[in-house]
């Protein structure tokens, strides 16, 4: 009883659920953060931060919900960007299309190779997933004379309608806003059957099955969900970068995506978020360490991960309910 | 009172900082720097660039202050490691615009990183001098966009004409899969025809590969071989010089201006005999003979670098050396910062000797180098040896 | 009228049979319980017959469907449902959310719906979270509600995968050893529980070494030993059989002989 | 066989062995911890970079050689103490991205303490290329695999004979079950990535003459060194040989047949055809579902 007036509390003040609150929150967070913006790199290093959350997003759901390891992450961000690019640069398309059809292609693409490698477990499939992203990469930069090769290639700007996206603030406004429906898609995922499918095959695919989870069919869809999340982005960077290069689909960029997530904290779409914010706003503060950048990063990394083992968010929030309980 | 005690150093460092502010903006007040901006590939697998060009960058600098500055103000620069990654290139290069709010750049090593500054420094106009060598990075001519190291295309220009004089027509390609070498691998088969070559085989290998003997093999069981040709840097070269000698290859073998520093030798020893590669004077400073114009400018740059970081100059440290120094020359003619006065300076320049060659700028032309500028060099006794 | 119809299964692991050419039927709204000694196959018979196991040889038909083969989710889709002896509790979800887990097969799981949140899905989450709270009710449940799965106790996890098996409202519900390491009041809560099941037509398919409870309510006894058929039929017939009383004894199984 | 196809094999079996020896360090910790460790490769460019500098400051190849094994071995034993032991109860890709901020630790600390540069370190026996059949292969290649042939007979007789070899190996069995009987969990976790870091540290020293040495050189041998690994099935150090060379013949054939250009692309598609019918890799443990 007490449970189902709870729940009847919960539908009351919708703003109050974990779902849409956290979303409003964060809503306000994007609306108020320009006001500490003193010039344009601000805004650039927030889309960064913005367009790797959405991947984030995307790869929690993967990784942290459905705990299917992806270490090829890269490798479908990489082909929305060049998906996109090629379509608007080389054949004329109009951006937004070329982006919906960049995307719609990597879904299949995802698709057709989850299919069969997401029957691997645990470091196989890491490897398979790390093979993917490297056969990617290979072929961006050794196909030169479509994709420019490894000095990369110049992509038109994002127009849509006679609207051309070029300015800080307008590209701010793109990437906040898919951001908040990447962040409200995934928790309509979670809290939904799929999302609960996911879990619980993340526990005991026997168990989840025996409840009549078709396993395959569930991780096949969060891996093209996952994808479709990093592929938009992708798009996003190109249009947004106008120029983009195939290290953008490199092993180390797939493991940073995977970093972002575990930081963050696992099964945590805001955790997500955090985890890839973080992550892009510290190497730049690091700048002024100069040549002890990358130590300083590693240690902070491990320190992180050694004294937050379950992440930052879900450690924080924990220590938090028991601080005010 | 634990409070306050724990508060104790926070508010101490603020009072720090305010005062460190204050301080600043009243040195600023009386004389404002000029702010020298860089993104340079310190680390990552272009650091073999980057590393000589800050090193040499931030030696400069700090003379040039020590002797007064330029037009009596102090220089100020900024570099960030991009480590190879366009991305955070183009970040960098947003964060000098606007952060450092930066009069001038100096930068981006490769090519990709080049590239993508390239859209920022247009629309901020900004003078910007690249340090990499692709030469689509000046053709066609961008505004505000300038290069000193000599394009990809010459180097290959200058590797056939060697070959067309020694009669070697039927030649081989081997290149890495890296941005410099794809791109002169590229250049190479487009003016291989212009000089009578004919590429009878084109091999690649990885960044990382620790053999290269397939590859090899099937380029010397390719009829007809007269030469071999690698575009390439780092330790690829080296793993192809040894393995070359390894299978007993004795055609002529050419390296690219990638590896052109000591530091090949030493690595490939005894199996570098022979090899040949084009590179700008700086490497045989004292083979120079006393009427080359360049000599002095090389001479005093190996040894104001070797002698300050105890390592063999290599031409890239070079390549920063005549950006820095063809701003400073520049901004001394416009006698102020201002942007477009510093770009028509620059652009203006004429008979700069650089230790990359005489550079003679334009409208038309935002490198200035010719063929001259390019020595071709032979590995003779572990050393580098002028080819008559 | 017969439910399920097993006939000839082998399975073998390593070459060791496990379970060897057994053939039984399963009536339905029947209360079936599966003996025998520890080691006899009762399990692998479990897995067998939710599709865990691929067997080596013979047949499982549901209502005269055939199963061989087909994945562990399709047998559930069936309408085979079944609770474990280790537990399986997905213990990172609350109590609720593992019975509305248990209820997959009820709802729509598009993709697209669930993304989009469409109201329909709303609409039928709300009532699966009713029926949820309804079956937690059901089991004595419902303080654990919202209470995440790893801070309940045994007791309450046993009857959680009771309930998630429920959920998803099988014509046929496996048990695999429901009372073991419950004291005897909670034991004959579960022996009440699964008669009323019976009575209200669910199929249930016992196995159990309590053998108060399996002689309380089966209906039909399959009694395995080695993988084969040792004796079957009702509590009384199976308890006089000398080749079970045999059979349990050499095992050093007194319980059987303490009830026989 | 045509003297340039057995060219691929020998150039395949230089490639391969490396990766092997690599390989080999990746299941040792994967034994003892289930975790794939990230910083393998830093172990080898520690390895590798120690000697090369040493040697360089005039010491004797075989006391540097020696001193650089120590000093990775110091660096494993820490990095288990400090790091991965102390996050013992964390979920293992908790674990795994300690190793990569450990890899980028390293990797910085090596940046600083030497430099960016590429170093060499001499053959242990000459630059001669020995002659077969028509093929030639570089000396220093032999060593490679007879040494990795040469560890993998020691480290079959360490888990098979020695009590820490046994407890390390029961461990991996079942961790809780070694506990019970008392095994010490953290020093079994000690020593495989003590024993890991000398390893990687001999691969270094021995493939430094081959392919030399900087401060990043870890990165593409711990990623080369991880495929092998999976391709041969983890945990096996059988399999971690086999995976080496199966992998540097793949790349060797592929670039010497097919496509320089896409050789590691054919590795990478025939390595996930393997993984795809055989799940466990190719000496794999077979495991089948239990509930």
């Amino acid at each position: 009883m007490r449970a189902s007036s709870r729940a009847d509390a919960r539908r009351t003040w919708w703003w109050a659920t974990p779902r849409s609150g956290g979303i409003a929150a964060l809503a306000l967070v994007v609306a108020v953060l320009p006001l500490g913006f003193a010039n344009g790199y601000f805004y650039d290093v927030a889309i960064q931060a913005g367009l790797n959350s959405i991947i984030c997003v995307g790869l929690n759901l993967l990784i942290g919900y459905a705990g299917q390891i992806s270490l090829g992450h890269a490798g479908f961000f990489a082909l929305g960007a060049y998906g996109s690019a090629l379509l608007a640069a080389r054949y004329g398309w109009p951006p937004s299309l070329a982006l919906v059809t960049a995307v719609a292609g990597v879904a299949l693409v995802a698709y057709c190779v989850g299919r069969p490698i997401l029957r691997l477990k645990g470091h196989y499939l890491a490897m398979a997933t790390l093979g993917f992203g490297v056969i990617v990469s290979i072929v961006l930069a050794n196909d030169d004379r479509l994709t420019g090769g490894p000095d990369g290639m110049q992509v038109p700007p994002f127009a849509l309608a006679g609207y051309v996206a070029r300015s800080d603030h307008a590209w701010y406004a793109i990437v906040g806003a898919c951001l908040l429906a990447a962040v409200w898609l995934a928790q309509n995922l979670v809290e939904s059957p799929t999302g609960r499918a996911l879990r619980a095959l993340h526990t005991s695919e026997v168990a989840a099955a025996i409840a009549g989870i078709d396993c395959p069919r569930h991780k096949v869809n969060v891996f093209v969900v996952s994808a479709v999340f990093a592929a938009a982005a992708g798009g996003l960077t190109a249009y947004y970068a106008g120029f983009i290069t195939p290290s953008s689909a490199s092993f180390v960029r797939s493991v940073e995506l995977v970093t972002m997530v575990v930081f963050g904290g696992m099964a945590s779409t805001f955790g997500a978020v955090v985890g890839a914010t973080v992550l892009t706003v510290l190497p730049q503060a690091l700048t002024v360490l100069k040549e002890y950048e990358l130590a300083v990063f590693g240690a902070l990394l491990m320190a992180t991960m050694v004294f937050l083992p379950r992440g930052v968010v879900p450690t924080l929030s924990g220590l938090l309910q028991r601080g005010t309980r | 009172m634990g409070i306050i005690d724990r508060l104790r150093p926070a508010t101490s460092l603020a009072g720090m900082v305010f005062a460190l502010m204050v301080l600043g903006a009243g040195v600023a007040a009386a004389q404002e720097p000029i702010r020298i901006g860089s993104i340079l590939s310190v680390t990552g697998p272009a650091s073999f660039l980057g590393d000589p060009e800050q090193k040499t960058l931030e030696m400069y600098v700090e003379r040039l202050n020590a002797a007064g500055g330029v037009i009596g103000r102090k220089l100020q620069l900024t570099i960030y490691d991009d480590g190879g990654d366009a991305e955070k290139a183009r970040t960098f290069t947003k964060r000098l615009i606007e952060q450092d709010k930066v009069d001038v750049i100096v930068g981006g090593s490769t090519t990709g990183t080049t590239m993508a500054a390239i859209p920022l420094v247009e629309q901020a106009q900004i003078p910007f001098i690249s340090l990499a060598g692709a030469v689509g990075i000046i053709e066609p001519v961008k505004k505000w966009v300038f290069k000193t190291p000599h394009t990809d295309r010459m180097a290959c220009e200058k590797i056939f004409a060697d070959m067309r004089e020694r009669k070697l027509v039927k030649v081989a390609l081997i290149s890495g899969t890296g941005g410099f070498d794809k791109s002169m691998r590229a250049e190479c088969l487009k003016v291989a025809g212009r000089y009578g070559i004919e590429i009878v085989a084109d091999e690649t290998y990885g960044a990382a590969d620790s053999d290269m003997t397939a590859q090899l093999t099937k380029i010397k069981a390719t009829p007809g071989l007269q030469a071999v040709l690698n575009a390439g840097f780092g330790q690829g070269p080296v793993i192809v010089t040894r393995n070359y000698r390894q299978l007993g290859i004795t055609v002529p073998l050419y390296q690219s201006h990638g590896v052109a520093s000591k530091q090949f030798i030493k690595l490939a020893g005894d199996a570098a005999e022979g090899v040949r590669l084009p590179a700008a004077a700086l490497l045989v400073a004292e083979l120079l003979p006393d009427t080359d114009p360049q000599k002095a400018v090389v001479v005093a740059y190996k040894r104001d670098y070797e002698a300050r970081y105890k390592s063999d100059v290599s031409t890239f440290g070079g390549h920063a050396y005549d950006g820095l120094m063809l701003v400073v020359d520049a901004i001394k003619r416009a006698g102020s910062t201002d942007k477009a006065k510093v770009r028509d300076a620059i652009e203006n320049t004429h008979g700069y000797i650089g230790t990359g060659g005489v550079v003679n700028l334009s409208a038309t032309d935002h490198l200035g180098l010719d063929l001259s500028a390019f020595r071709m060099l032979e590995v003779k006794n572990g050393d580098w040896a002028l080819v008559k | 009228m017969s439910t399920l119809a097993v006939s000839g299964l082998t399975k073998t692991f390593g070459g060791v049979h496990a379970i060897e050419d057994l053939s039984f039927e399963i009536r339905a709204a029947t209360v079936h319980s599966i003996i025998g000694p520890n080691g006899a196959g009762k399990t692998t018979l479990l897995n067998l017959l939710t599709g865990v196991y691929l067997p080596n040889a013979g047949s499982i038909r549901l209502d005269g469907r055939e199963l061989t083969g087909a994945p562990v989710h399709a047998f559930a889709a069936a309408g085979i449902g079944r609770t474990f002896q280790n537990l399986q509790v997905f213990f990172n979800m609350s109590a609720l959310d593992n019975v509305m887990t248990g209820r997959h097969l009820r709802e729509r799981c598009g993709l697209l719906p669930a993304l989009l949140h469409t109201p329909g899905l709303a609409r039928a989450e709300r009532e699966s979270r009713e029926r949820a709270l309804g079956l937690l009710r059901f089991l004595g449940l419902e303080a654990y509600a919202d209470a995440c799965a790893d801070a309940m106790p045994y007791g309450a996890l046993k009857r959680l995968e009771i309930a998630r098996a429920l959920a998803g409202e099988p014509r046929m519900l496996l048990l695999d050893e429901p009372a073991a390491g419950l004291n005897p009041t909670e034991a004959a809560e579960i022996a009440g529980l699964i008669r009323r099941l019976a009575e209200s037509g669910t199929t249930v398919v016992l196995v159990e070494h309590n053998m108060r409870l399996v002689m309380g309510v089966s209906d039909h006894i399959l009694v395995l030993d080695y993988g084969r058929r040792l004796s079957e039929g009702t509590a009384a017939q199976v308890r006089d059989d000398p080749r079970v009383i045999e059979a349990y004894l050499g095992a050093v199984d007194t319980r059987v002989a303490g009830h026989a | 066989m045509s003297a340039e196809s057995l060219q691929f094999v020998a150039g395949g079996l230089t490639t391969g062995a490396i990766y092997a020896l690599v390989a080999l360090g990746f299941s040792i910790i994967f034994n003892a911890s289930g975790v794939i460790n990230f910083a393998q490769g830093e172990f080898v460019m520690i390895g590798g970079m120690s000697a090369a500098t040493l040697f360089a400051s005039g010491m004797a190849l075989p006391v540097a050689i020696a001193c650089a094994v120590g000093a990775a071995g110091i660096v494993g034993l820490m990095l288990a103490k400090f790091a991965v032991g102390r996050a013992r109860r964390a979920d293992v890709v908790t674990l795994i991205i300690i190793t990569i901020g450990a890899s980028m630790l390293l990797r910085g600390l090596a940046q600083i303490v030497w430099d960016k540069r590429i170093h060499a370190l001499p053959s242990l026996s000459g630059h001669r290329p020995v002659e077969l059949f028509g093929a030639t292969i570089l000396p220093q290649s032999l060593w490679v695999l007879a040494v990795t042939i040469a560890v993998v007979a020691m480290l079959s007789w360490f888990f098979g004979q020695t009590r820490l070899g046994k407890a390390m190996l029961a461990t991996s069995y079942n961790r809780l079950a070694a506990e019970l009987v008392g095994i010490d969990v953290r020093i079994v976790l000690l020593a495989s990535f003590g024993l890991a870091a000398v390893l990687g540290a001999i691969a270094g020293v021995l493939i430094a003459p081959i392919t030399f040495v900087s401060y990043d050189s870890g990165v593409m041998l711990g990623l080369k060194g991880f495929a092998a690994a999976i391709l041969g099935g983890l945990g096996s150090f059988p399999g971690a040989v086999v995976g080496g060379l199966t992998l540097g013949l793949l790349e060797s054939l592929a670039a010497g047949y097919l496509s320089s250009a896409y050789k590691d692309v054919i590795a990478f598609v025939v390595m996930l055809a393997v993984l795809l019918v055989m799940p466990g890799g190719i000496l794999g443990a077979r495991t089948s579902a239990r509930v």
